[in-house]
């Protein structure tokens, strides 16, 4: 999760002098880099490959019509253009990354080593499965692992994200519930203020209606809001709850909510973004969970890779095992077998998701990452992950305002109280930009004024906190104050403050020739 | 803990500034009935780096991979080439360690890249706009109908007969739970024309794809012609995205919405994932596009920049009002494409693709001159379907214990397809003459 | 080759104005970073290791009685140790580095991916030779093209790098003059003045005396004076001459020289670090060399890993070759075999300069690169790079002041003679940096007043070369009309100027505990 | 071709700024009877990445790896375990394609790590300094022994008769071109503190190593009093860097000079380089280095930075006068060096360390119970001799039928010390327990 900035598109305001200029555009190790489209030339390219023989075709005349008029780089100049971009980009590998709801932490590069053994990365999905016997075994491996960390029977690895997840989850509960006639009559689900947008989106997404309940004043779902919900409707098809919460709270009524829906008819969804507070420490299975997608790219550290991909093998309860999605995986005396088609076993299964079997690519990361923890590293994660936003609330809470009472889970949620008028959340997080770090998570969740997200992960030390929490101070000491510098930052960042107003008003998605002068001046 | 800085030094000096006794004590809310206490069981216990590197290199032996021997394995993915710097680029840390570009200003990395990216999508598939990717090409598929449905306010779709299997499944998937109809067309080697006849004024869009699953090529534009008169929407569907180099793309046959699979370009194998799922439509349609939009516009210096854009869209900002549920994508998968892109340029990218074909055409004439062979696809670009007297189940089996990967049999995607006997076989600019000799020759032996 | 700084060490003049300071020491995305043994902890630790058995040892007592007492780091912390100091550095990947007599040319990504392959990386060098037969071969076919290449019929393919080439030829060339008989009387190896500083100091590590010869107007060997002193001495063992030289010209007289050389029963060592200009083109073997050492890390693209390791295979002339040292390769009908002992077909070996068997990850990466370029590609890259060097002659000949007059080779030779009064070599390298570039070699070769050396190599685009040119011609007028803000250069990169005098006065090189404040204070 | 950037255009346009006709025209200097006009016969023409690929996988598929079995040969390179993130680090671009730091304003990256080298190497040694690298141990001993004669001013070295053969070889060769004398005792498994007994007064060093070639662990504060007596210099050398975490380092031995082979940390087999010379000495010394030193000093605003150094000493500057020819050294291997020490810590050397010891004795134990086996290392780290009743090269062919890669011959090392028998046999924490048991079924089939 990043940021909401509903109806806060930045338009930066103006600030005065730039650092002197140079000829170049660079400026010592920063780099200026224009657009492959401005610097490679259309008959250039950085493959060699053989000359065709010019044989006959069989395309039947399906032939294209105009050029591909794209530019090539040589290797060189690629290779260039990439590292220099991303010298433009902030990293988990350069430094603190505490974005609320994302779970930014180390990705060991053992994983990516593994991910490309060839054995992995060179099979093909639909290669006959006596030839990735070991794919299949990775898959159950992990499978397994996932199945034992949440104390659920069953678990779809197809999902290719979290909200794919979330979707696996919420099409099982369609299934059950068309299973037991009552698709069409109930259509209602919970789904509180506080939550990921992608909950109310995937729940729309699959048919659903969506009713929002309160938060109350810990932060956690409101009961008596609950309670009211359930007596006055008769559709209920379930609840998205996440745990811990998006304000990074347990919630703690789960069992009751959990009995609550059930005994209303309805499935509980879990939204397992943020298992790595509780890994190793609670099962999600003890709470009452019908399905929960958990984020490989989160808690099991597949990297972000800058918006993906992520993998969300989506957990089961008995009830909905059955309308699980196919393909899955099963094991007998030959050895490992795809279920692919919906017939026996999986003759309740509700559908297919996806082509091919999932993330294949996550997973091999995914399992190499709880081999090298183990059952033990895993709880210790899980700790070390909440007693580093503890600190931080500690370190922060009396020159910030925390949004709610108490200990956090992984992440410490702040409000923008003590910010001067004037100050927005925004601003803060751009002046620590400039301090070397990436903003918390922004305006969200939407329960809380100018809402501050941080979440720190197990991966940082206590240096690393401090001297962020240090830098944090300063910041919100400065909006505390009031200091108008605040609306210039970031000041040292590649860019400054970007226009988001003018990029959504006069949309420019792609790049275009530019248009000859001539032409132009007419 | 290798991953784990915190000394315990650190921690009781923590705990300390914290005020609390020990990490239990940020574990009150649960449940005591919920808490574990001591280990998980069943699971095992941590271990070094050589010792999980040799359970995964153990697993991985267990693997034949595509490059073992002669390999003809397709249908959807494709055993393509990839340049040694595009996986030294997707391993820069800042592009890997790094989130969904949300503060654009320390971000202008990926988002230079994306703009890039959506570029070369929207030049190659010849559309005016593409986003930043989505999971996959069946996704997008799913995706591309529900959008035309919310563009055109209709409730129905119709499937081609050469539409990947899998695509059709997740696009009826996603279209019913919505309340969609779905028709789909029997399965057929040469039928996308036949989306035309299928068209009336409750359609949102027709789903046709090019080359379809068993390899066809299809000038899709009188299917176009029949969608517009009838207000309803051309869906254009390719899974081999390298065809878009050589094959009619689907801007020039009147497309309004393209997706298609984009593993081709940069992206390996890996048993089927991740890959990137390419979605582009006309202009008009941009405000009812799923995923990321990465825009052009100036910083606080009038300096160009880049930022996502239009997220009004998207469910961080919409929410239940969203054009999809959709937050990550496959923003490294997209990386991997565009920078194999880059290095292609257009000249070498209608290079390679005229390479595949020409492979696949020596493929077919060597096979056809196998007795009792019968190339089924009329027209194609680097895969086709074919026949032989024998099943398909046993004819790979034979092949395979000669050291072919033979191809895929239909009925593994077509179950009711009636296809027993019919093989899809792929060749691409990694198929060498010998690999074809090979597999004419096993063919032989065992038909 | 990179900076001659004789007499010049680096003490900075101070200057004005920092850019406003952090709380946190980093700016935007610029990372403060600093030592491991300020952030590191000494009981932490970045792998997993089994726990010992804590078994009877065989030491007998020969333990180690200190700890080591280093700080580890978790790999987290590793990682963004090293990653954050790497954007400190300035490298090919990210721009132009028209190091002269570096060859900084582009590294594809396609040999280190070869280097990395088990069967390269993973092979002991000791293992039986059966056991590694494809090392061997690969070994005999870079030789087969080092061979083709330049035209001589041997090479020595152990030497570690440039300077240990030089020293197996001159080696070679005493062992040729034992077996005459005159390697007691025969000492005097004749150096011109601009010779890269390696040339005289291998010589004198082989046991020669250093005779300097001078260059001509031209920028060549002086005739002259060569015949005056091959006229005047007796005792001449060889010549050492770089060719293409070190101010980037072709050795006009080098045949005739080669011709003197034998005739006053001397050998001809020739540095072929800058074999780039002429590979392809011009066969060294066809000059009269007798051995010449090629940088694999220059001309084909080993990369320089910010120091080495580099590779230097020598070739030798028949002459040399029975003097060639051990281990080689051979090849019959069993297959490929190493000649290590000194004795049969090696008896005359000069003897054995290294462990094993010479740089073999330098090796696949030189292989992969001539495969990929071919015979074709390799004349091109000479041709491409002496083109682009000329066009930076050409561009900026008006503006700064060409050491000699023509065509250059590979590399284009300035003076300092256009800068005004005051402003030195050094002031235009410093701003450059901040332009974005790596600066040239300076003051190097001896022979040129306030040398400015600048190699472009062959994977410079146009554009690039444009670019660069640009803010040289910037950096250049302001030289010459006495900009003082030269001497702050640079300003934009991690550090200003450097107290090189300072470091040199109190050498600081490692790093030590502080003093704890009490003791200090006593 | 993928390397070059120049278009034909952008060719004759430069041709054209610089007026001259076409490139010909540059090499008008060389002799017309040595251009080479036209191809250069008996090489390929440039390839595709795809086959020089495949070529290059061809041959690195005839070698056995240390990977495929059991694996026992050291005597100088020694199997360990790199951490995959070292390679990553060392693949950084502004690692891998920088220069030498000659502008220490954009190369700090390249000199902390250089200083934090320095600082391990001098702490892990027990020594004053540490240079920032040399080629390899072999070259780095020799320059040791050169510059022992400098300081000295004496012309006379003595190698210990368990001094690694090849570094041996290579100070031999580098003395007595400069005409040093070399005295070398006779090979001896267990006879480091022979040297005691030749040191006189025109000895400028003497050379022991431990743990030496047949893994025997020394303590030679015995030889370095007996040289220090005689104004003499002790060089003690290793070629297992890891055993500086169990056995009594050179520095509590008195060296005055420390050298040795840091291949063991972060660097792969490689076949026997790259690797990483390590060089260390006394403070008093330090002015009569070889190679590059890294130092610390300040930037003009007055913070902390780093800078080669003390650059008098070197070729670069002095020249005829320099301590020796090196200019190239070994960089990037020290980056990996340093980058895995850090990972490891002291407290994680000294336990990896530790475990390779006692992996080593279990092996002892194992094939010292085979019938006919004798150890003949009395103290070791984790290598060690031992004698069979057979030819070695006899055995170590048969184990390799089996799969066992045994070690070293002996007589492959020192042809005429009449060892015809001897193995030289090491174990490392990549060695498991059925690795060894495979070694001790084997071998007691083979003898
Ligand atoms: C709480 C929560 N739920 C769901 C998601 C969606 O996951 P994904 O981005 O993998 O689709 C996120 C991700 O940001 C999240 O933070
Ligand atoms: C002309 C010349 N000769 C010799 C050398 C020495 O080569 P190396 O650094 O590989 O030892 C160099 C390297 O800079 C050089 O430029």
């Amino acid at each position: 999760m990043g940021m909401q900035t509903i109806g806060r598109p930045t338009t930066p305001v103006a600030v005065a002098g730039s650092n002197g200029g140079t000829i170049s555009g660079s400026k010592g190790l920063q780099q200026r880099e224009d657009l492959i489209f401005e610097v490679g030339a259309l008959d250039k390219t950085g493959v060699d490959l053989p000359t065709p023989k010019g044989r006959k075709d069989r395309l039947g005349g399906v032939a294209r019509k105009t050029d591909v008029a794209l530019p090539g780089l040589s290797e060189p100049e690629a290779v260039r253009h990439y590292v220099r971009l991303s010298q433009k980009n902030y990293a988990i590998d350069l430094g603190l990354f505490p974005l609320g709801s994302c779970t930014m932490k180390h990705n060991p590069r053992l994983n990516e080593k593994a991910a490309r053994m060839a054995g992995f990365a060179d099979i093909h999905p639909m290669q006959p499965q006596r030839t990735v016997q070991g794919a299949l075994e990775l898959i159950d491996e992990l499978a397994t692992w996932l199945k034992t960390l949440t104390g659920m029977p069953a678990v779809a690895m197809s999902p290719k994200a979290g909200a794919h997840g979330e979707l696996c989850g919420m099409l099982a509960i369609r299934q059950a519930l068309i299973a037991r006639g009552e698709a069409a009559t109930r259509k209602r689900v919970l789904v509180p203020a506080s939550a990921h947008g992608t909950n109310p989106a995937t729940a729309i997404q699959c048919g659903f209606i969506v009713d929002e309940i309160k938060a109350d004043a810990r932060g956690r779902v409101d009961m008596d809001d609950l309670k009211a919900k359930l007596e006055t409707t008769d559709d209920i098809a379930g609840i998205m709850l996440t745990n811990p919460n998006t304000c990074g709270l347990f919630e703690t009524d789960m069992k009751d909510i959990a009995d609550l829906i059930h005994e209303a008819g309805g499935y509980f969804y879990c939204d397992g973004a943020n298992f790595n507070a509780i890994v190793g420490r609670v099962r999600p299975g003890d709470l009452g969970v019908d399905a929960m997608h958990i984020n490989l790219h989160k808690t099991f550290s597949t990297p972000h890779g800058g918006g993906g991909p992520g993998s969300g093998p989506t957990v089961l309860s008995e009830a909905l095992a059955p309308f699980a999605p196919v393909p899955y995986v099963i094991k007998d005396e030959d050895g490992f077998h795809l279920v692919e088609d919906i017939e026996g076993e999986a003759a309740n299964a509700f559908g297919r998701m996806v082509a091919f079997h999932g993330q294949m690519g996550m997973f091999v990361r995914a399992l190499t990452y709880m081999l090298s923890h183990g059952a033990d590293g895993l709880k210790q994660v899980a700790e070390d992950a909440v007693l580093n936003a503890n600190y931080i609330q500690a370190r922060m809470k009396d020159i910030m305002t925390p949004a709610f009472d108490g200990y956090c889970m992984h992440e410490a949620l702040f409000s923008d109280a003590f910010a001067a008028e004037g100050v927005e959340t925004i601003d803060i997080a751009k002046a620590l930009i400039d301090e070397g770090y990436h903003p918390m998570t922004m305006y969200f969740p939407l329960v809380v004024h100018g809402a501050m997200l941080v979440e720190p992960t197990e991966t940082e030390s206590k240096q690393e906190l401090d001297r962020f929490c240090d830098a944090l101070t300063g910041v919100a000491n400065k909006a505390a104050a009031g200091d108008p510098s605040l609306k210039g930052a970031p000041y040292f960042a590649p860019k400054k403050r970007l226009d988001e107003t003018q990029a959504a008003r006069k949309p420019i998605l792609k790049w275009t020739p530019p248009v000859p002068e001539a032409i132009a001046a007419e | 803990m290798r991953y784990l800085p915190l000394t315990p030094e650190d921690r009781s000096a923590m705990l300390n500034t914290i005020g609390a006794a020990s990490v239990d004590d940020f574990y009150q809310d649960v449940p005591q009935s919920a808490r574990l206490d001591g280990q998980i069981h069943g699971l095992p216990d941590h271990q070094g780096e050589l010792a999980v590197e040799r359970h995964m290199a153990r697993l991985a032996a267990k693997n034949t991979t595509a490059s073992d021997g002669p390999f003809f394995v397709g249908a959807g993915a494709y055993k393509h080439h990839v340049p040694a710097s595009v996986d030294m680029i997707i391993q820069r840390s800042e592009f890997l360690t790094t989130y969904t570009p949300y503060q654009p200003e320390i971000a202008q990395g990926t988002l230079q890249t994306l703009f890039e990216f959506q570029t070369q999508v929207a030049e190659m598939t010849a559309m005016d706009v593409a986003n930043a990717s989505m999971y996959d090409g069946s996704t997008a598929c799913a995706e591309a109908a529900v959008m035309a449905c919310r563009v055109t306010r209709r409730k129905k779709v119709v499937l081609s007969g050469g539409l990947h299997p899998h695509y059709a499944a997740a696009t009826r998937l996603l279209c019913e739970a919505q309340g969609i109809e779905v028709i789909e067309l029997p399965p057929a080697i040469d039928g996308e024309l036949e989306l035309a006849k299928h068209v009336d004024d409750a359609t949102a869009c027709i789903i046709g794809q090019s080359p379809n699953v068993f390899g066809t090529v299809t000038d899709l534009s009188p299917v176009a012609d029949a969608a517009h008169d009838k207000k309803a929407l051309l869906v254009s569907v390719f899974t081999e995205a390298v065809s878009l180099g050589l094959v009619t793309p689907p801007g020039e046959m009147g497309a309004d919405i393209a997706v298609g699979e984009g593993q081709s370009i940069g992206n390996p194998l890996t048993f089927g994932g991740p890959y990137v799922g390419l979605f582009a439509c006309t202009q008009k349609l941009v405000r009812q596009m799923p995923g990321r939009l990465c825009g052009e516009t100036v910083d606080a210096d009038g300096e160009r920049g880049f930022v996502l854009t239009l997220s009004t869209r998207e469910q961080h900002i919409r929410r239940d009002k969203a054009t999809s549920n959709i937050c990550t994508n496959s923003g490294l998968c997209a990386l991997a494409f565009t920078s194999h892109m880059t290095l292609l340029g257009g000249a070498g990218f209608e290079q390679l693709a005229q390479l595949n074909h020409e492979t696949a055409c020596d493929l077919a004439d060597a096979l056809e001159a196998v007795p009792g062979v019968k190339i089924l696809t009329p027209r194609f670009f680097n895969e086709f379907a074919f026949e032989t007297p024998v099943d398909a189940e046993a004819v790979l089996a034979m092949l395979e214990e000669r050291g072919v990967l033979g191809g895929v049999r239909a009925s593994r995607l077509v179950p009711d397809g009636d296809m027993g006997n019919v093989i899809i076989a792929a060749a691409t600019e990694c198929t060498t003459q010998d690999d074809i000799a090979a597999y004419a020759a096993a063919l032989k032996e065992v038909i």
